[in-house]
């Protein structure tokens, strides 16, 4: 077995810093915090920037698809960026996601996800973990009915791929936003705000049978490339708060030479750098269709989900009054963290997973499931 | 012969005839405030003419629970936080007598709501680190600088206030304590908005202040030590009375375990049962304490009760959003408020995640905190001081 | 209800002190490393100035039978005393839970437990807890036959007490040493060696039957005890650790003026004083038989079990180089707090039964039972 | 053209052509290991004419492989770890030519074994606060102090040392470094046992030992920056190959768990899998150290990578014990023994458990390894230091 390469490879660092200058020059903070009263303005914009100017819509659309026919290692390149910068935008609920459950349908969809015209939105709750069976819908007659909650991605979709029930299995269907009621609620992280969807009777078109594969394929690598964002996240959590340190002066000399926060942040960099590790390695393993992959994809999500989360608390600490106060973003990061903690599944589900896996079932008997 | 009951009996007796001769539904709220104050009865542990009687202050609680009972108008006692619980015992402690005239009365009976001027944005845990300039000019002080996590200053008529008069010797030495009067031209109030969506606090700004110099309340340069004793008492209110078993954030998490059944997955389930057990840990630490103050046992533990507080907040109400998965992605609302009162319970669980975080940097950060009991409790050594000997004005900021 | 005292009594001072006193004079720290190495000549006359000099043989027995008629309160604290001296003495064995599973009984081995002059030991492996069966051995007409492994305090015993099966339950059955096979076992924590029994047709006297409540209420006195115990190893390392840092110097000042190792060295503090509190009320509890007794216990003994692990572990760490080493006491708490961590049930078997006790069972459904 | 492999094919046919003129199996061993050194295939990276060939270090392990192939007798490395590992590249780096003529092939050889005598029990992690002093006497040095954690002294013959020539100047400067000879008779090693009732290690008494001024390496003063070079060589080996999953001290304990059925608990699986997933997170980051390491991305990233495997290897056994209840109540065996190596997975539980305990404190405790993380890898400041500029004997002690 050749060992899995880690470490980011050139067309990665290439890719990193494209994304990552496109975002220092659109974004500022003060944009994403404008969007918790309300205010999406940078959104639609800053997406369509991303989307079809730098082409990362089609990131992994094979080129037969129209697509750039990159791979996981790619996009869990970007998501690191895009968690670093707290970005409103909708790569990996409609790029990652919602793509993966189309793709090689053959439904005009994917050409159009490919091309950035079209975004989309799989309609699962945004906790759903990759490993049960998910929330589906109704199909009559080419309509659809029915609701979901709490989705992800929705507000920006153009296109809501509906799981629906069918006497054979999971299909999924393409609904227009038009044709569906999606109700915007408050959300924790409304970087990444959520909707309710109630459709009644809404006309679909039919992207594929047999789903629940595709559907799986398509939480599971959401969960992996989350797991690079959380990478993201506590990176910018880290390094803002190093950078905070080093200049905030309290009784005399610099905080950041004050031993326990020194030892704080030095345990917070280790853990970071073992994020990273298991976050590339899970980009790596899907990307190579390691078998090891659902493996790898159970330990990244674990661990950076808690990594993201404690990364952001200590900064919140560790920034004092100001990281208490609307106007830091350091917020966002806390808000961002926690919620991404709760989606895609829950660290104690993939661990869950992960002790079938790997042979360590709870139960004293060996009848199989460990819950 | 008990002296101790005889004292309460008497007091007992004293608060029959109070309200004997002030029916406490018919008299004007503030007339029966002003006379239940004159007649010593506001805290009984102030000395006589002062709203107090000289006497021990755990008798106090029979005294309110006797005007409850009446149905009387109370002070707003959380209205006044500040007022109550730091301005007045300060004024008792350094107060002149004219000052004590003026200003204990109306703040008993929350006529003038008090706030505290201390923070500043440059000085966080640094208290000292005060940067306002307060200049003598003839009988007045004027004063320049801002202030920050100020609760009530939009509705508080008085201020406590610490500002530096000489920057020429080192940082804690050229401070002075004032009074200060909020609705002076030269005070801007601005609300500051928390990671909640809320403004508890405000920004204050000092632009040219005046303040008689009858308003200073200690010497010149003697800040720092007044300062302390408003901050003594602080961290002294440990609360009152036995708290029961699943009191706040525990007692949330354990009715939501216990209405979630489908939610219930054996980590969280180990989560909980820790973060219970810590709970109670806690809560029977809390009344070891409240034991050992009452046979004058006290000490600095207060500061361990508050590091144990903020840190199970944290965890209980990071796990709640765990527990309830889904809806935990959700928030009540981001609309911006400004409550005179935090309302942790009211809220929805992702408020409490968020404001709970405030609990380890408001009122001494938990660093601090830990700093005290290394110091105070175990005697370990202190840190080398850079800032000791260096006049104010030297300091790197 | 009235609130528990969570103080120490003048009463409880005053012994505090005797006990301390006779512990310093009596026991150093080289005797209990010496054990290690198989000398255990200083257990007996240790033990006999503690138990009739003392008289803490007879605490917890009821006047009429002979004893002191104290309560859990007092055992508590010469439970913490002994913790805090790493003390090779049968007192909880012997003076809890042997007396504990007999007093009442009317059987002749309580007066002469009560006069100090017979030490026993309940015959069941130390790692029991009090919530589930305890492993029984047979009797047949007056003799008791089969093993028991890994028992405390049965190398300092002359009685030992065997739960044994009988038609109508379990019955208790007190077999003189002499008439057993007891092998003395290399036990983690030397200062309580442990000793596998063997019996082949013993001679035994049966104490009392019906005895299941019996055995409950001392394993479940033992586990509240044991945690005053944990409290006192706690205390020590505590204690011992700040003296250390106070004096040691390094880089021209005092270890203790780093920060870092002030923090933990008051988290520490923050968690004895919180493990402080929780022995206190389950002492408090049983002496008053609060019906909160067995919640009570169960608080305290997961606490205050982990407490002892990591009080010990945090001084053996910041001792540095010394405390890895054979002459300095720190190893001698360390063994016996991570055995006592095992001993008595774990803290996740407390933390189960507490969850049982305080309506928070895992199951998603209300079946009852928690595991 | 690939001249990487051209260099490895001309390496391969030296070691064809050496072992065919030196039958491994019918050649004593001292003489088959010393022609190996002298054809300079002991460690290819070192000059020629040192028992190397001047190439990059990555190219030994194939040599070692094709002498492991062909059963060529090896060094024993692991019984002169501080010889191979830490005493030659000082003596490569500092040494005079007369030294590396006299001491490189013998040591290499394992003829001659080496220990350290750097570590003090008055110092600690203050590694610099050395005690033992060496006084110059002509031609020599006397040596006078004590020496502790030495592994190996029972069996060495020679001993890199670090002594204090000048206690006048501050710490860091007074410092010489020694070749010693251990079999001189002022040399006592007593064995120092450690809590697991072994003794790895031994305390070292130095008293009037002589040494020829011929074996300083390095300036009279410069110990200190000898002794880095020494110390870095310590901190860099973060070990050769990949790591299979469940290697080590989670591996045993993933064992115990299947092996256990009945010993389950959702609270001990709770945390197995914790751990489970944070060694493998450790794993993937020395795997992703070893990448970059192999690409020239170095850094003092082998900190944080001993930081990680020290709180596993603790954490995990401390579980084992407690996932095994009455088996983890026993202990193997407390007899003094005298390994040469550390036997984690021979011995039972309980000795994982307390020898574990060493892995945060010895090679640097975890808290200076914090140390260096946060100032040398996030560039935090450093901490004040008092002892800088002070004459070492006017340190308070």
């Amino acid at each position: 077995m050749t060992e899995l390469n880690l470490l980011y490879t050139d067309v990665e660092d290439d890719l990193r810093r494209t994304v990552r200058d496109l975002l220092e020059d659109r974004l500022g903070p003060s944009a994403v915090t404008a969007m918790y009263d309300g205010d999406r303005t940078i959104v639609e914009p800053l997406w369509r920037a991303l989307a079809q100017n730098l082409g990362l819509a089609g990131l992994l659309i094979p080129e037969a698809e129209g697509g750039f026919g990159a791979s996981a290692r790619e996009a869990a390149t970007v998501c690191e960026e895009l968690g670093r910068a707290a970005a409103p935008v909708p790569f990996l609920t409609s790029a990652v996601v919602a793509t993966i459950a189309v793709t090689g349908s053959g439904h005009q969809v994917v050409a159009e996800l490919a091309a950035g015209v079209t975004t989309a939105a799989l309609a699962v709750p945004f906790a759903t973990a990759p490993y049960g069976p998910v929330p589906r819908l109704a199909a009559t007659e080419g309509t659809v009915t029915g609701s979901v909650s709490s989705v992800a991605g929705a507000l920006e979709a153009d296109v809501l791929l509906i799981p629906v029930d069918e006497a054979d299995g999971l299909a999924i269907y393409a609904v227009p936003v038009s044709e569906a009621i999606v109700a915007a609620v408050p959300s924790l992280d409304m970087s990444r705000q959520l909707a309710d969807i109630v459709l009644d009777a809404a006309p679909g078109s039919r992207v594929r049978g047999d789903a629940a594969a595709s559907v799986r394929a398509a939480l599971l690598a959401g969960a992996a490339m989350l797991a690079s964002e959380q990478v993201g996240v506590a990176s910018w959590c880290l390094a803002g708060t190093v950078d905070y340190l080093r200049e905030r002066r309290q009784f005399g000399r610099p905080v950041g030479s004050f031993q326990a926060l020194k030892h704080r942040l030095a345990d917070l960099y280790v853990s970071v750098e073992s994020g990273t590790a298991t976050a590339r390695y899970a980009a790596a393993a899907l990307a190579a269709d390691d078998s090891d992959a659902e493996v790898a994809t159970a330990i990244a999500a674990s661990y950076c989900s808690n990594l993201a989360v404690t990364a952001a608390e200590e900064a919140l600490q560790l920034h004092g009054g100001i990281g208490m106060t609307w106007e830091h973003p350091v917020h966002l990061y806390l808000k961002r963290a926690k919620a991404a903690q709760l989606a895609l599944g829950h660290p104690g589900e993939h661990r869950g997973r992960l002790a079938d896996l790997v042979d360590l079932p709870y139960e004293a008997t060996d009848a199989g499931k460990s819950r | 012969m008990n002296t101790q009951t005889d004292v309460a009996d008497k007091l007992s007796e004293k608060v029959t005839t109070f309200l004997a001769e002030h029916d406490p539904v018919t008299t004007d709220r503030v007339e029966f405030l002003r006379a239940r104050f004159d007649a010593g009865l506001a805290w009984v542990h102030f000395p006589i003419g002062r709203g107090g009687l000289g006497l021990a202050p755990d008798l106090q609680q029979q005294v309110d629970a006797r005007f409850a009972e009446a149905g009387a108008p109370d002070n707003h006692p959380r209205i006044n936080v500040i007022g109550l619980g730091m301005a007045a015992p300060t004024l008792m402690a350094y107060g002149t007598e004219d000052q004590l005239d003026t200003f204990l009365r109306p703040l008993w009976t929350g006529e003038q709501v008090w706030c505290q001027l201390f923070s500043e944005p440059g000085a966080g845990s640094d208290l000292a680190a005060v940067a306002t300039r307060a200049v003598r000019d003839g009988e007045q002080w004027v004063v320049d600088g801002q202030k920050v996590w100020t609760s009530s200053a939009q509705n508080a008529q008085l201020a406590i206030l610490l500002a530096r008069t000489d920057p020429d010797v080192p940082k804690h030495a050229g401070l002075t304590y004032f009074i200060c009067d909020m609705t002076d031209p030269g005070i801007e109030v601005r609300p500051l908005r928390q990671i909640t969506g809320e403004s508890e606090f405000n920004e204050v700004f000092l632009t040219g202040v005046r303040i008689p110099d009858s308003q200073r309340l200690g010497a010149v340069g003697e800040g720092w030590k007044v300062a302390n004793a408003t901050l003594n008492n602080e961290r002294v209110a440990i609360g009152g009375g036995p708290v029961p078993r699943e009191s706040g954030m525990v007692g949330v998490v354990a009715k939501s375990w216990r209405a979630n059944p489908a939610r219930r997955r054996p980590d969280l389930h180990g989560r909980l049962m820790e973060l219970w057990v810590e709970s109670e840990a806690a809560r029977l630490t809390g009344q070891r304490l409240r034991q050992k103050l009452a046979v004058g046992q006290p000490g600095p533990e207060g500061a361990a009760m508050k590091l144990s507080f903020a840190r199970l907040a944290q965890r209980l109400s990071g796990l709640e959003l765990e527990l309830l998965g889904e809806e935990g992605l959700r928030y009540d609302d981001w609309t911006l408020r400004r409550p005179l009162e935090v309302d942790f319970l009211g809220r929805g669980p992702g408020y409490r995640y968020l404001r709970a975080k405030g609990n380890s940097i408001e009122g001494g950060t938990s660093e601090i905190l830990l700093n005290i009991v290394a110091e105070r409790v175990l005697g370990l050594p202190p840190e080398h001081r850079v800032d000791r000997d260096v006049p104010f004005r030297e300091l790197a900021k």
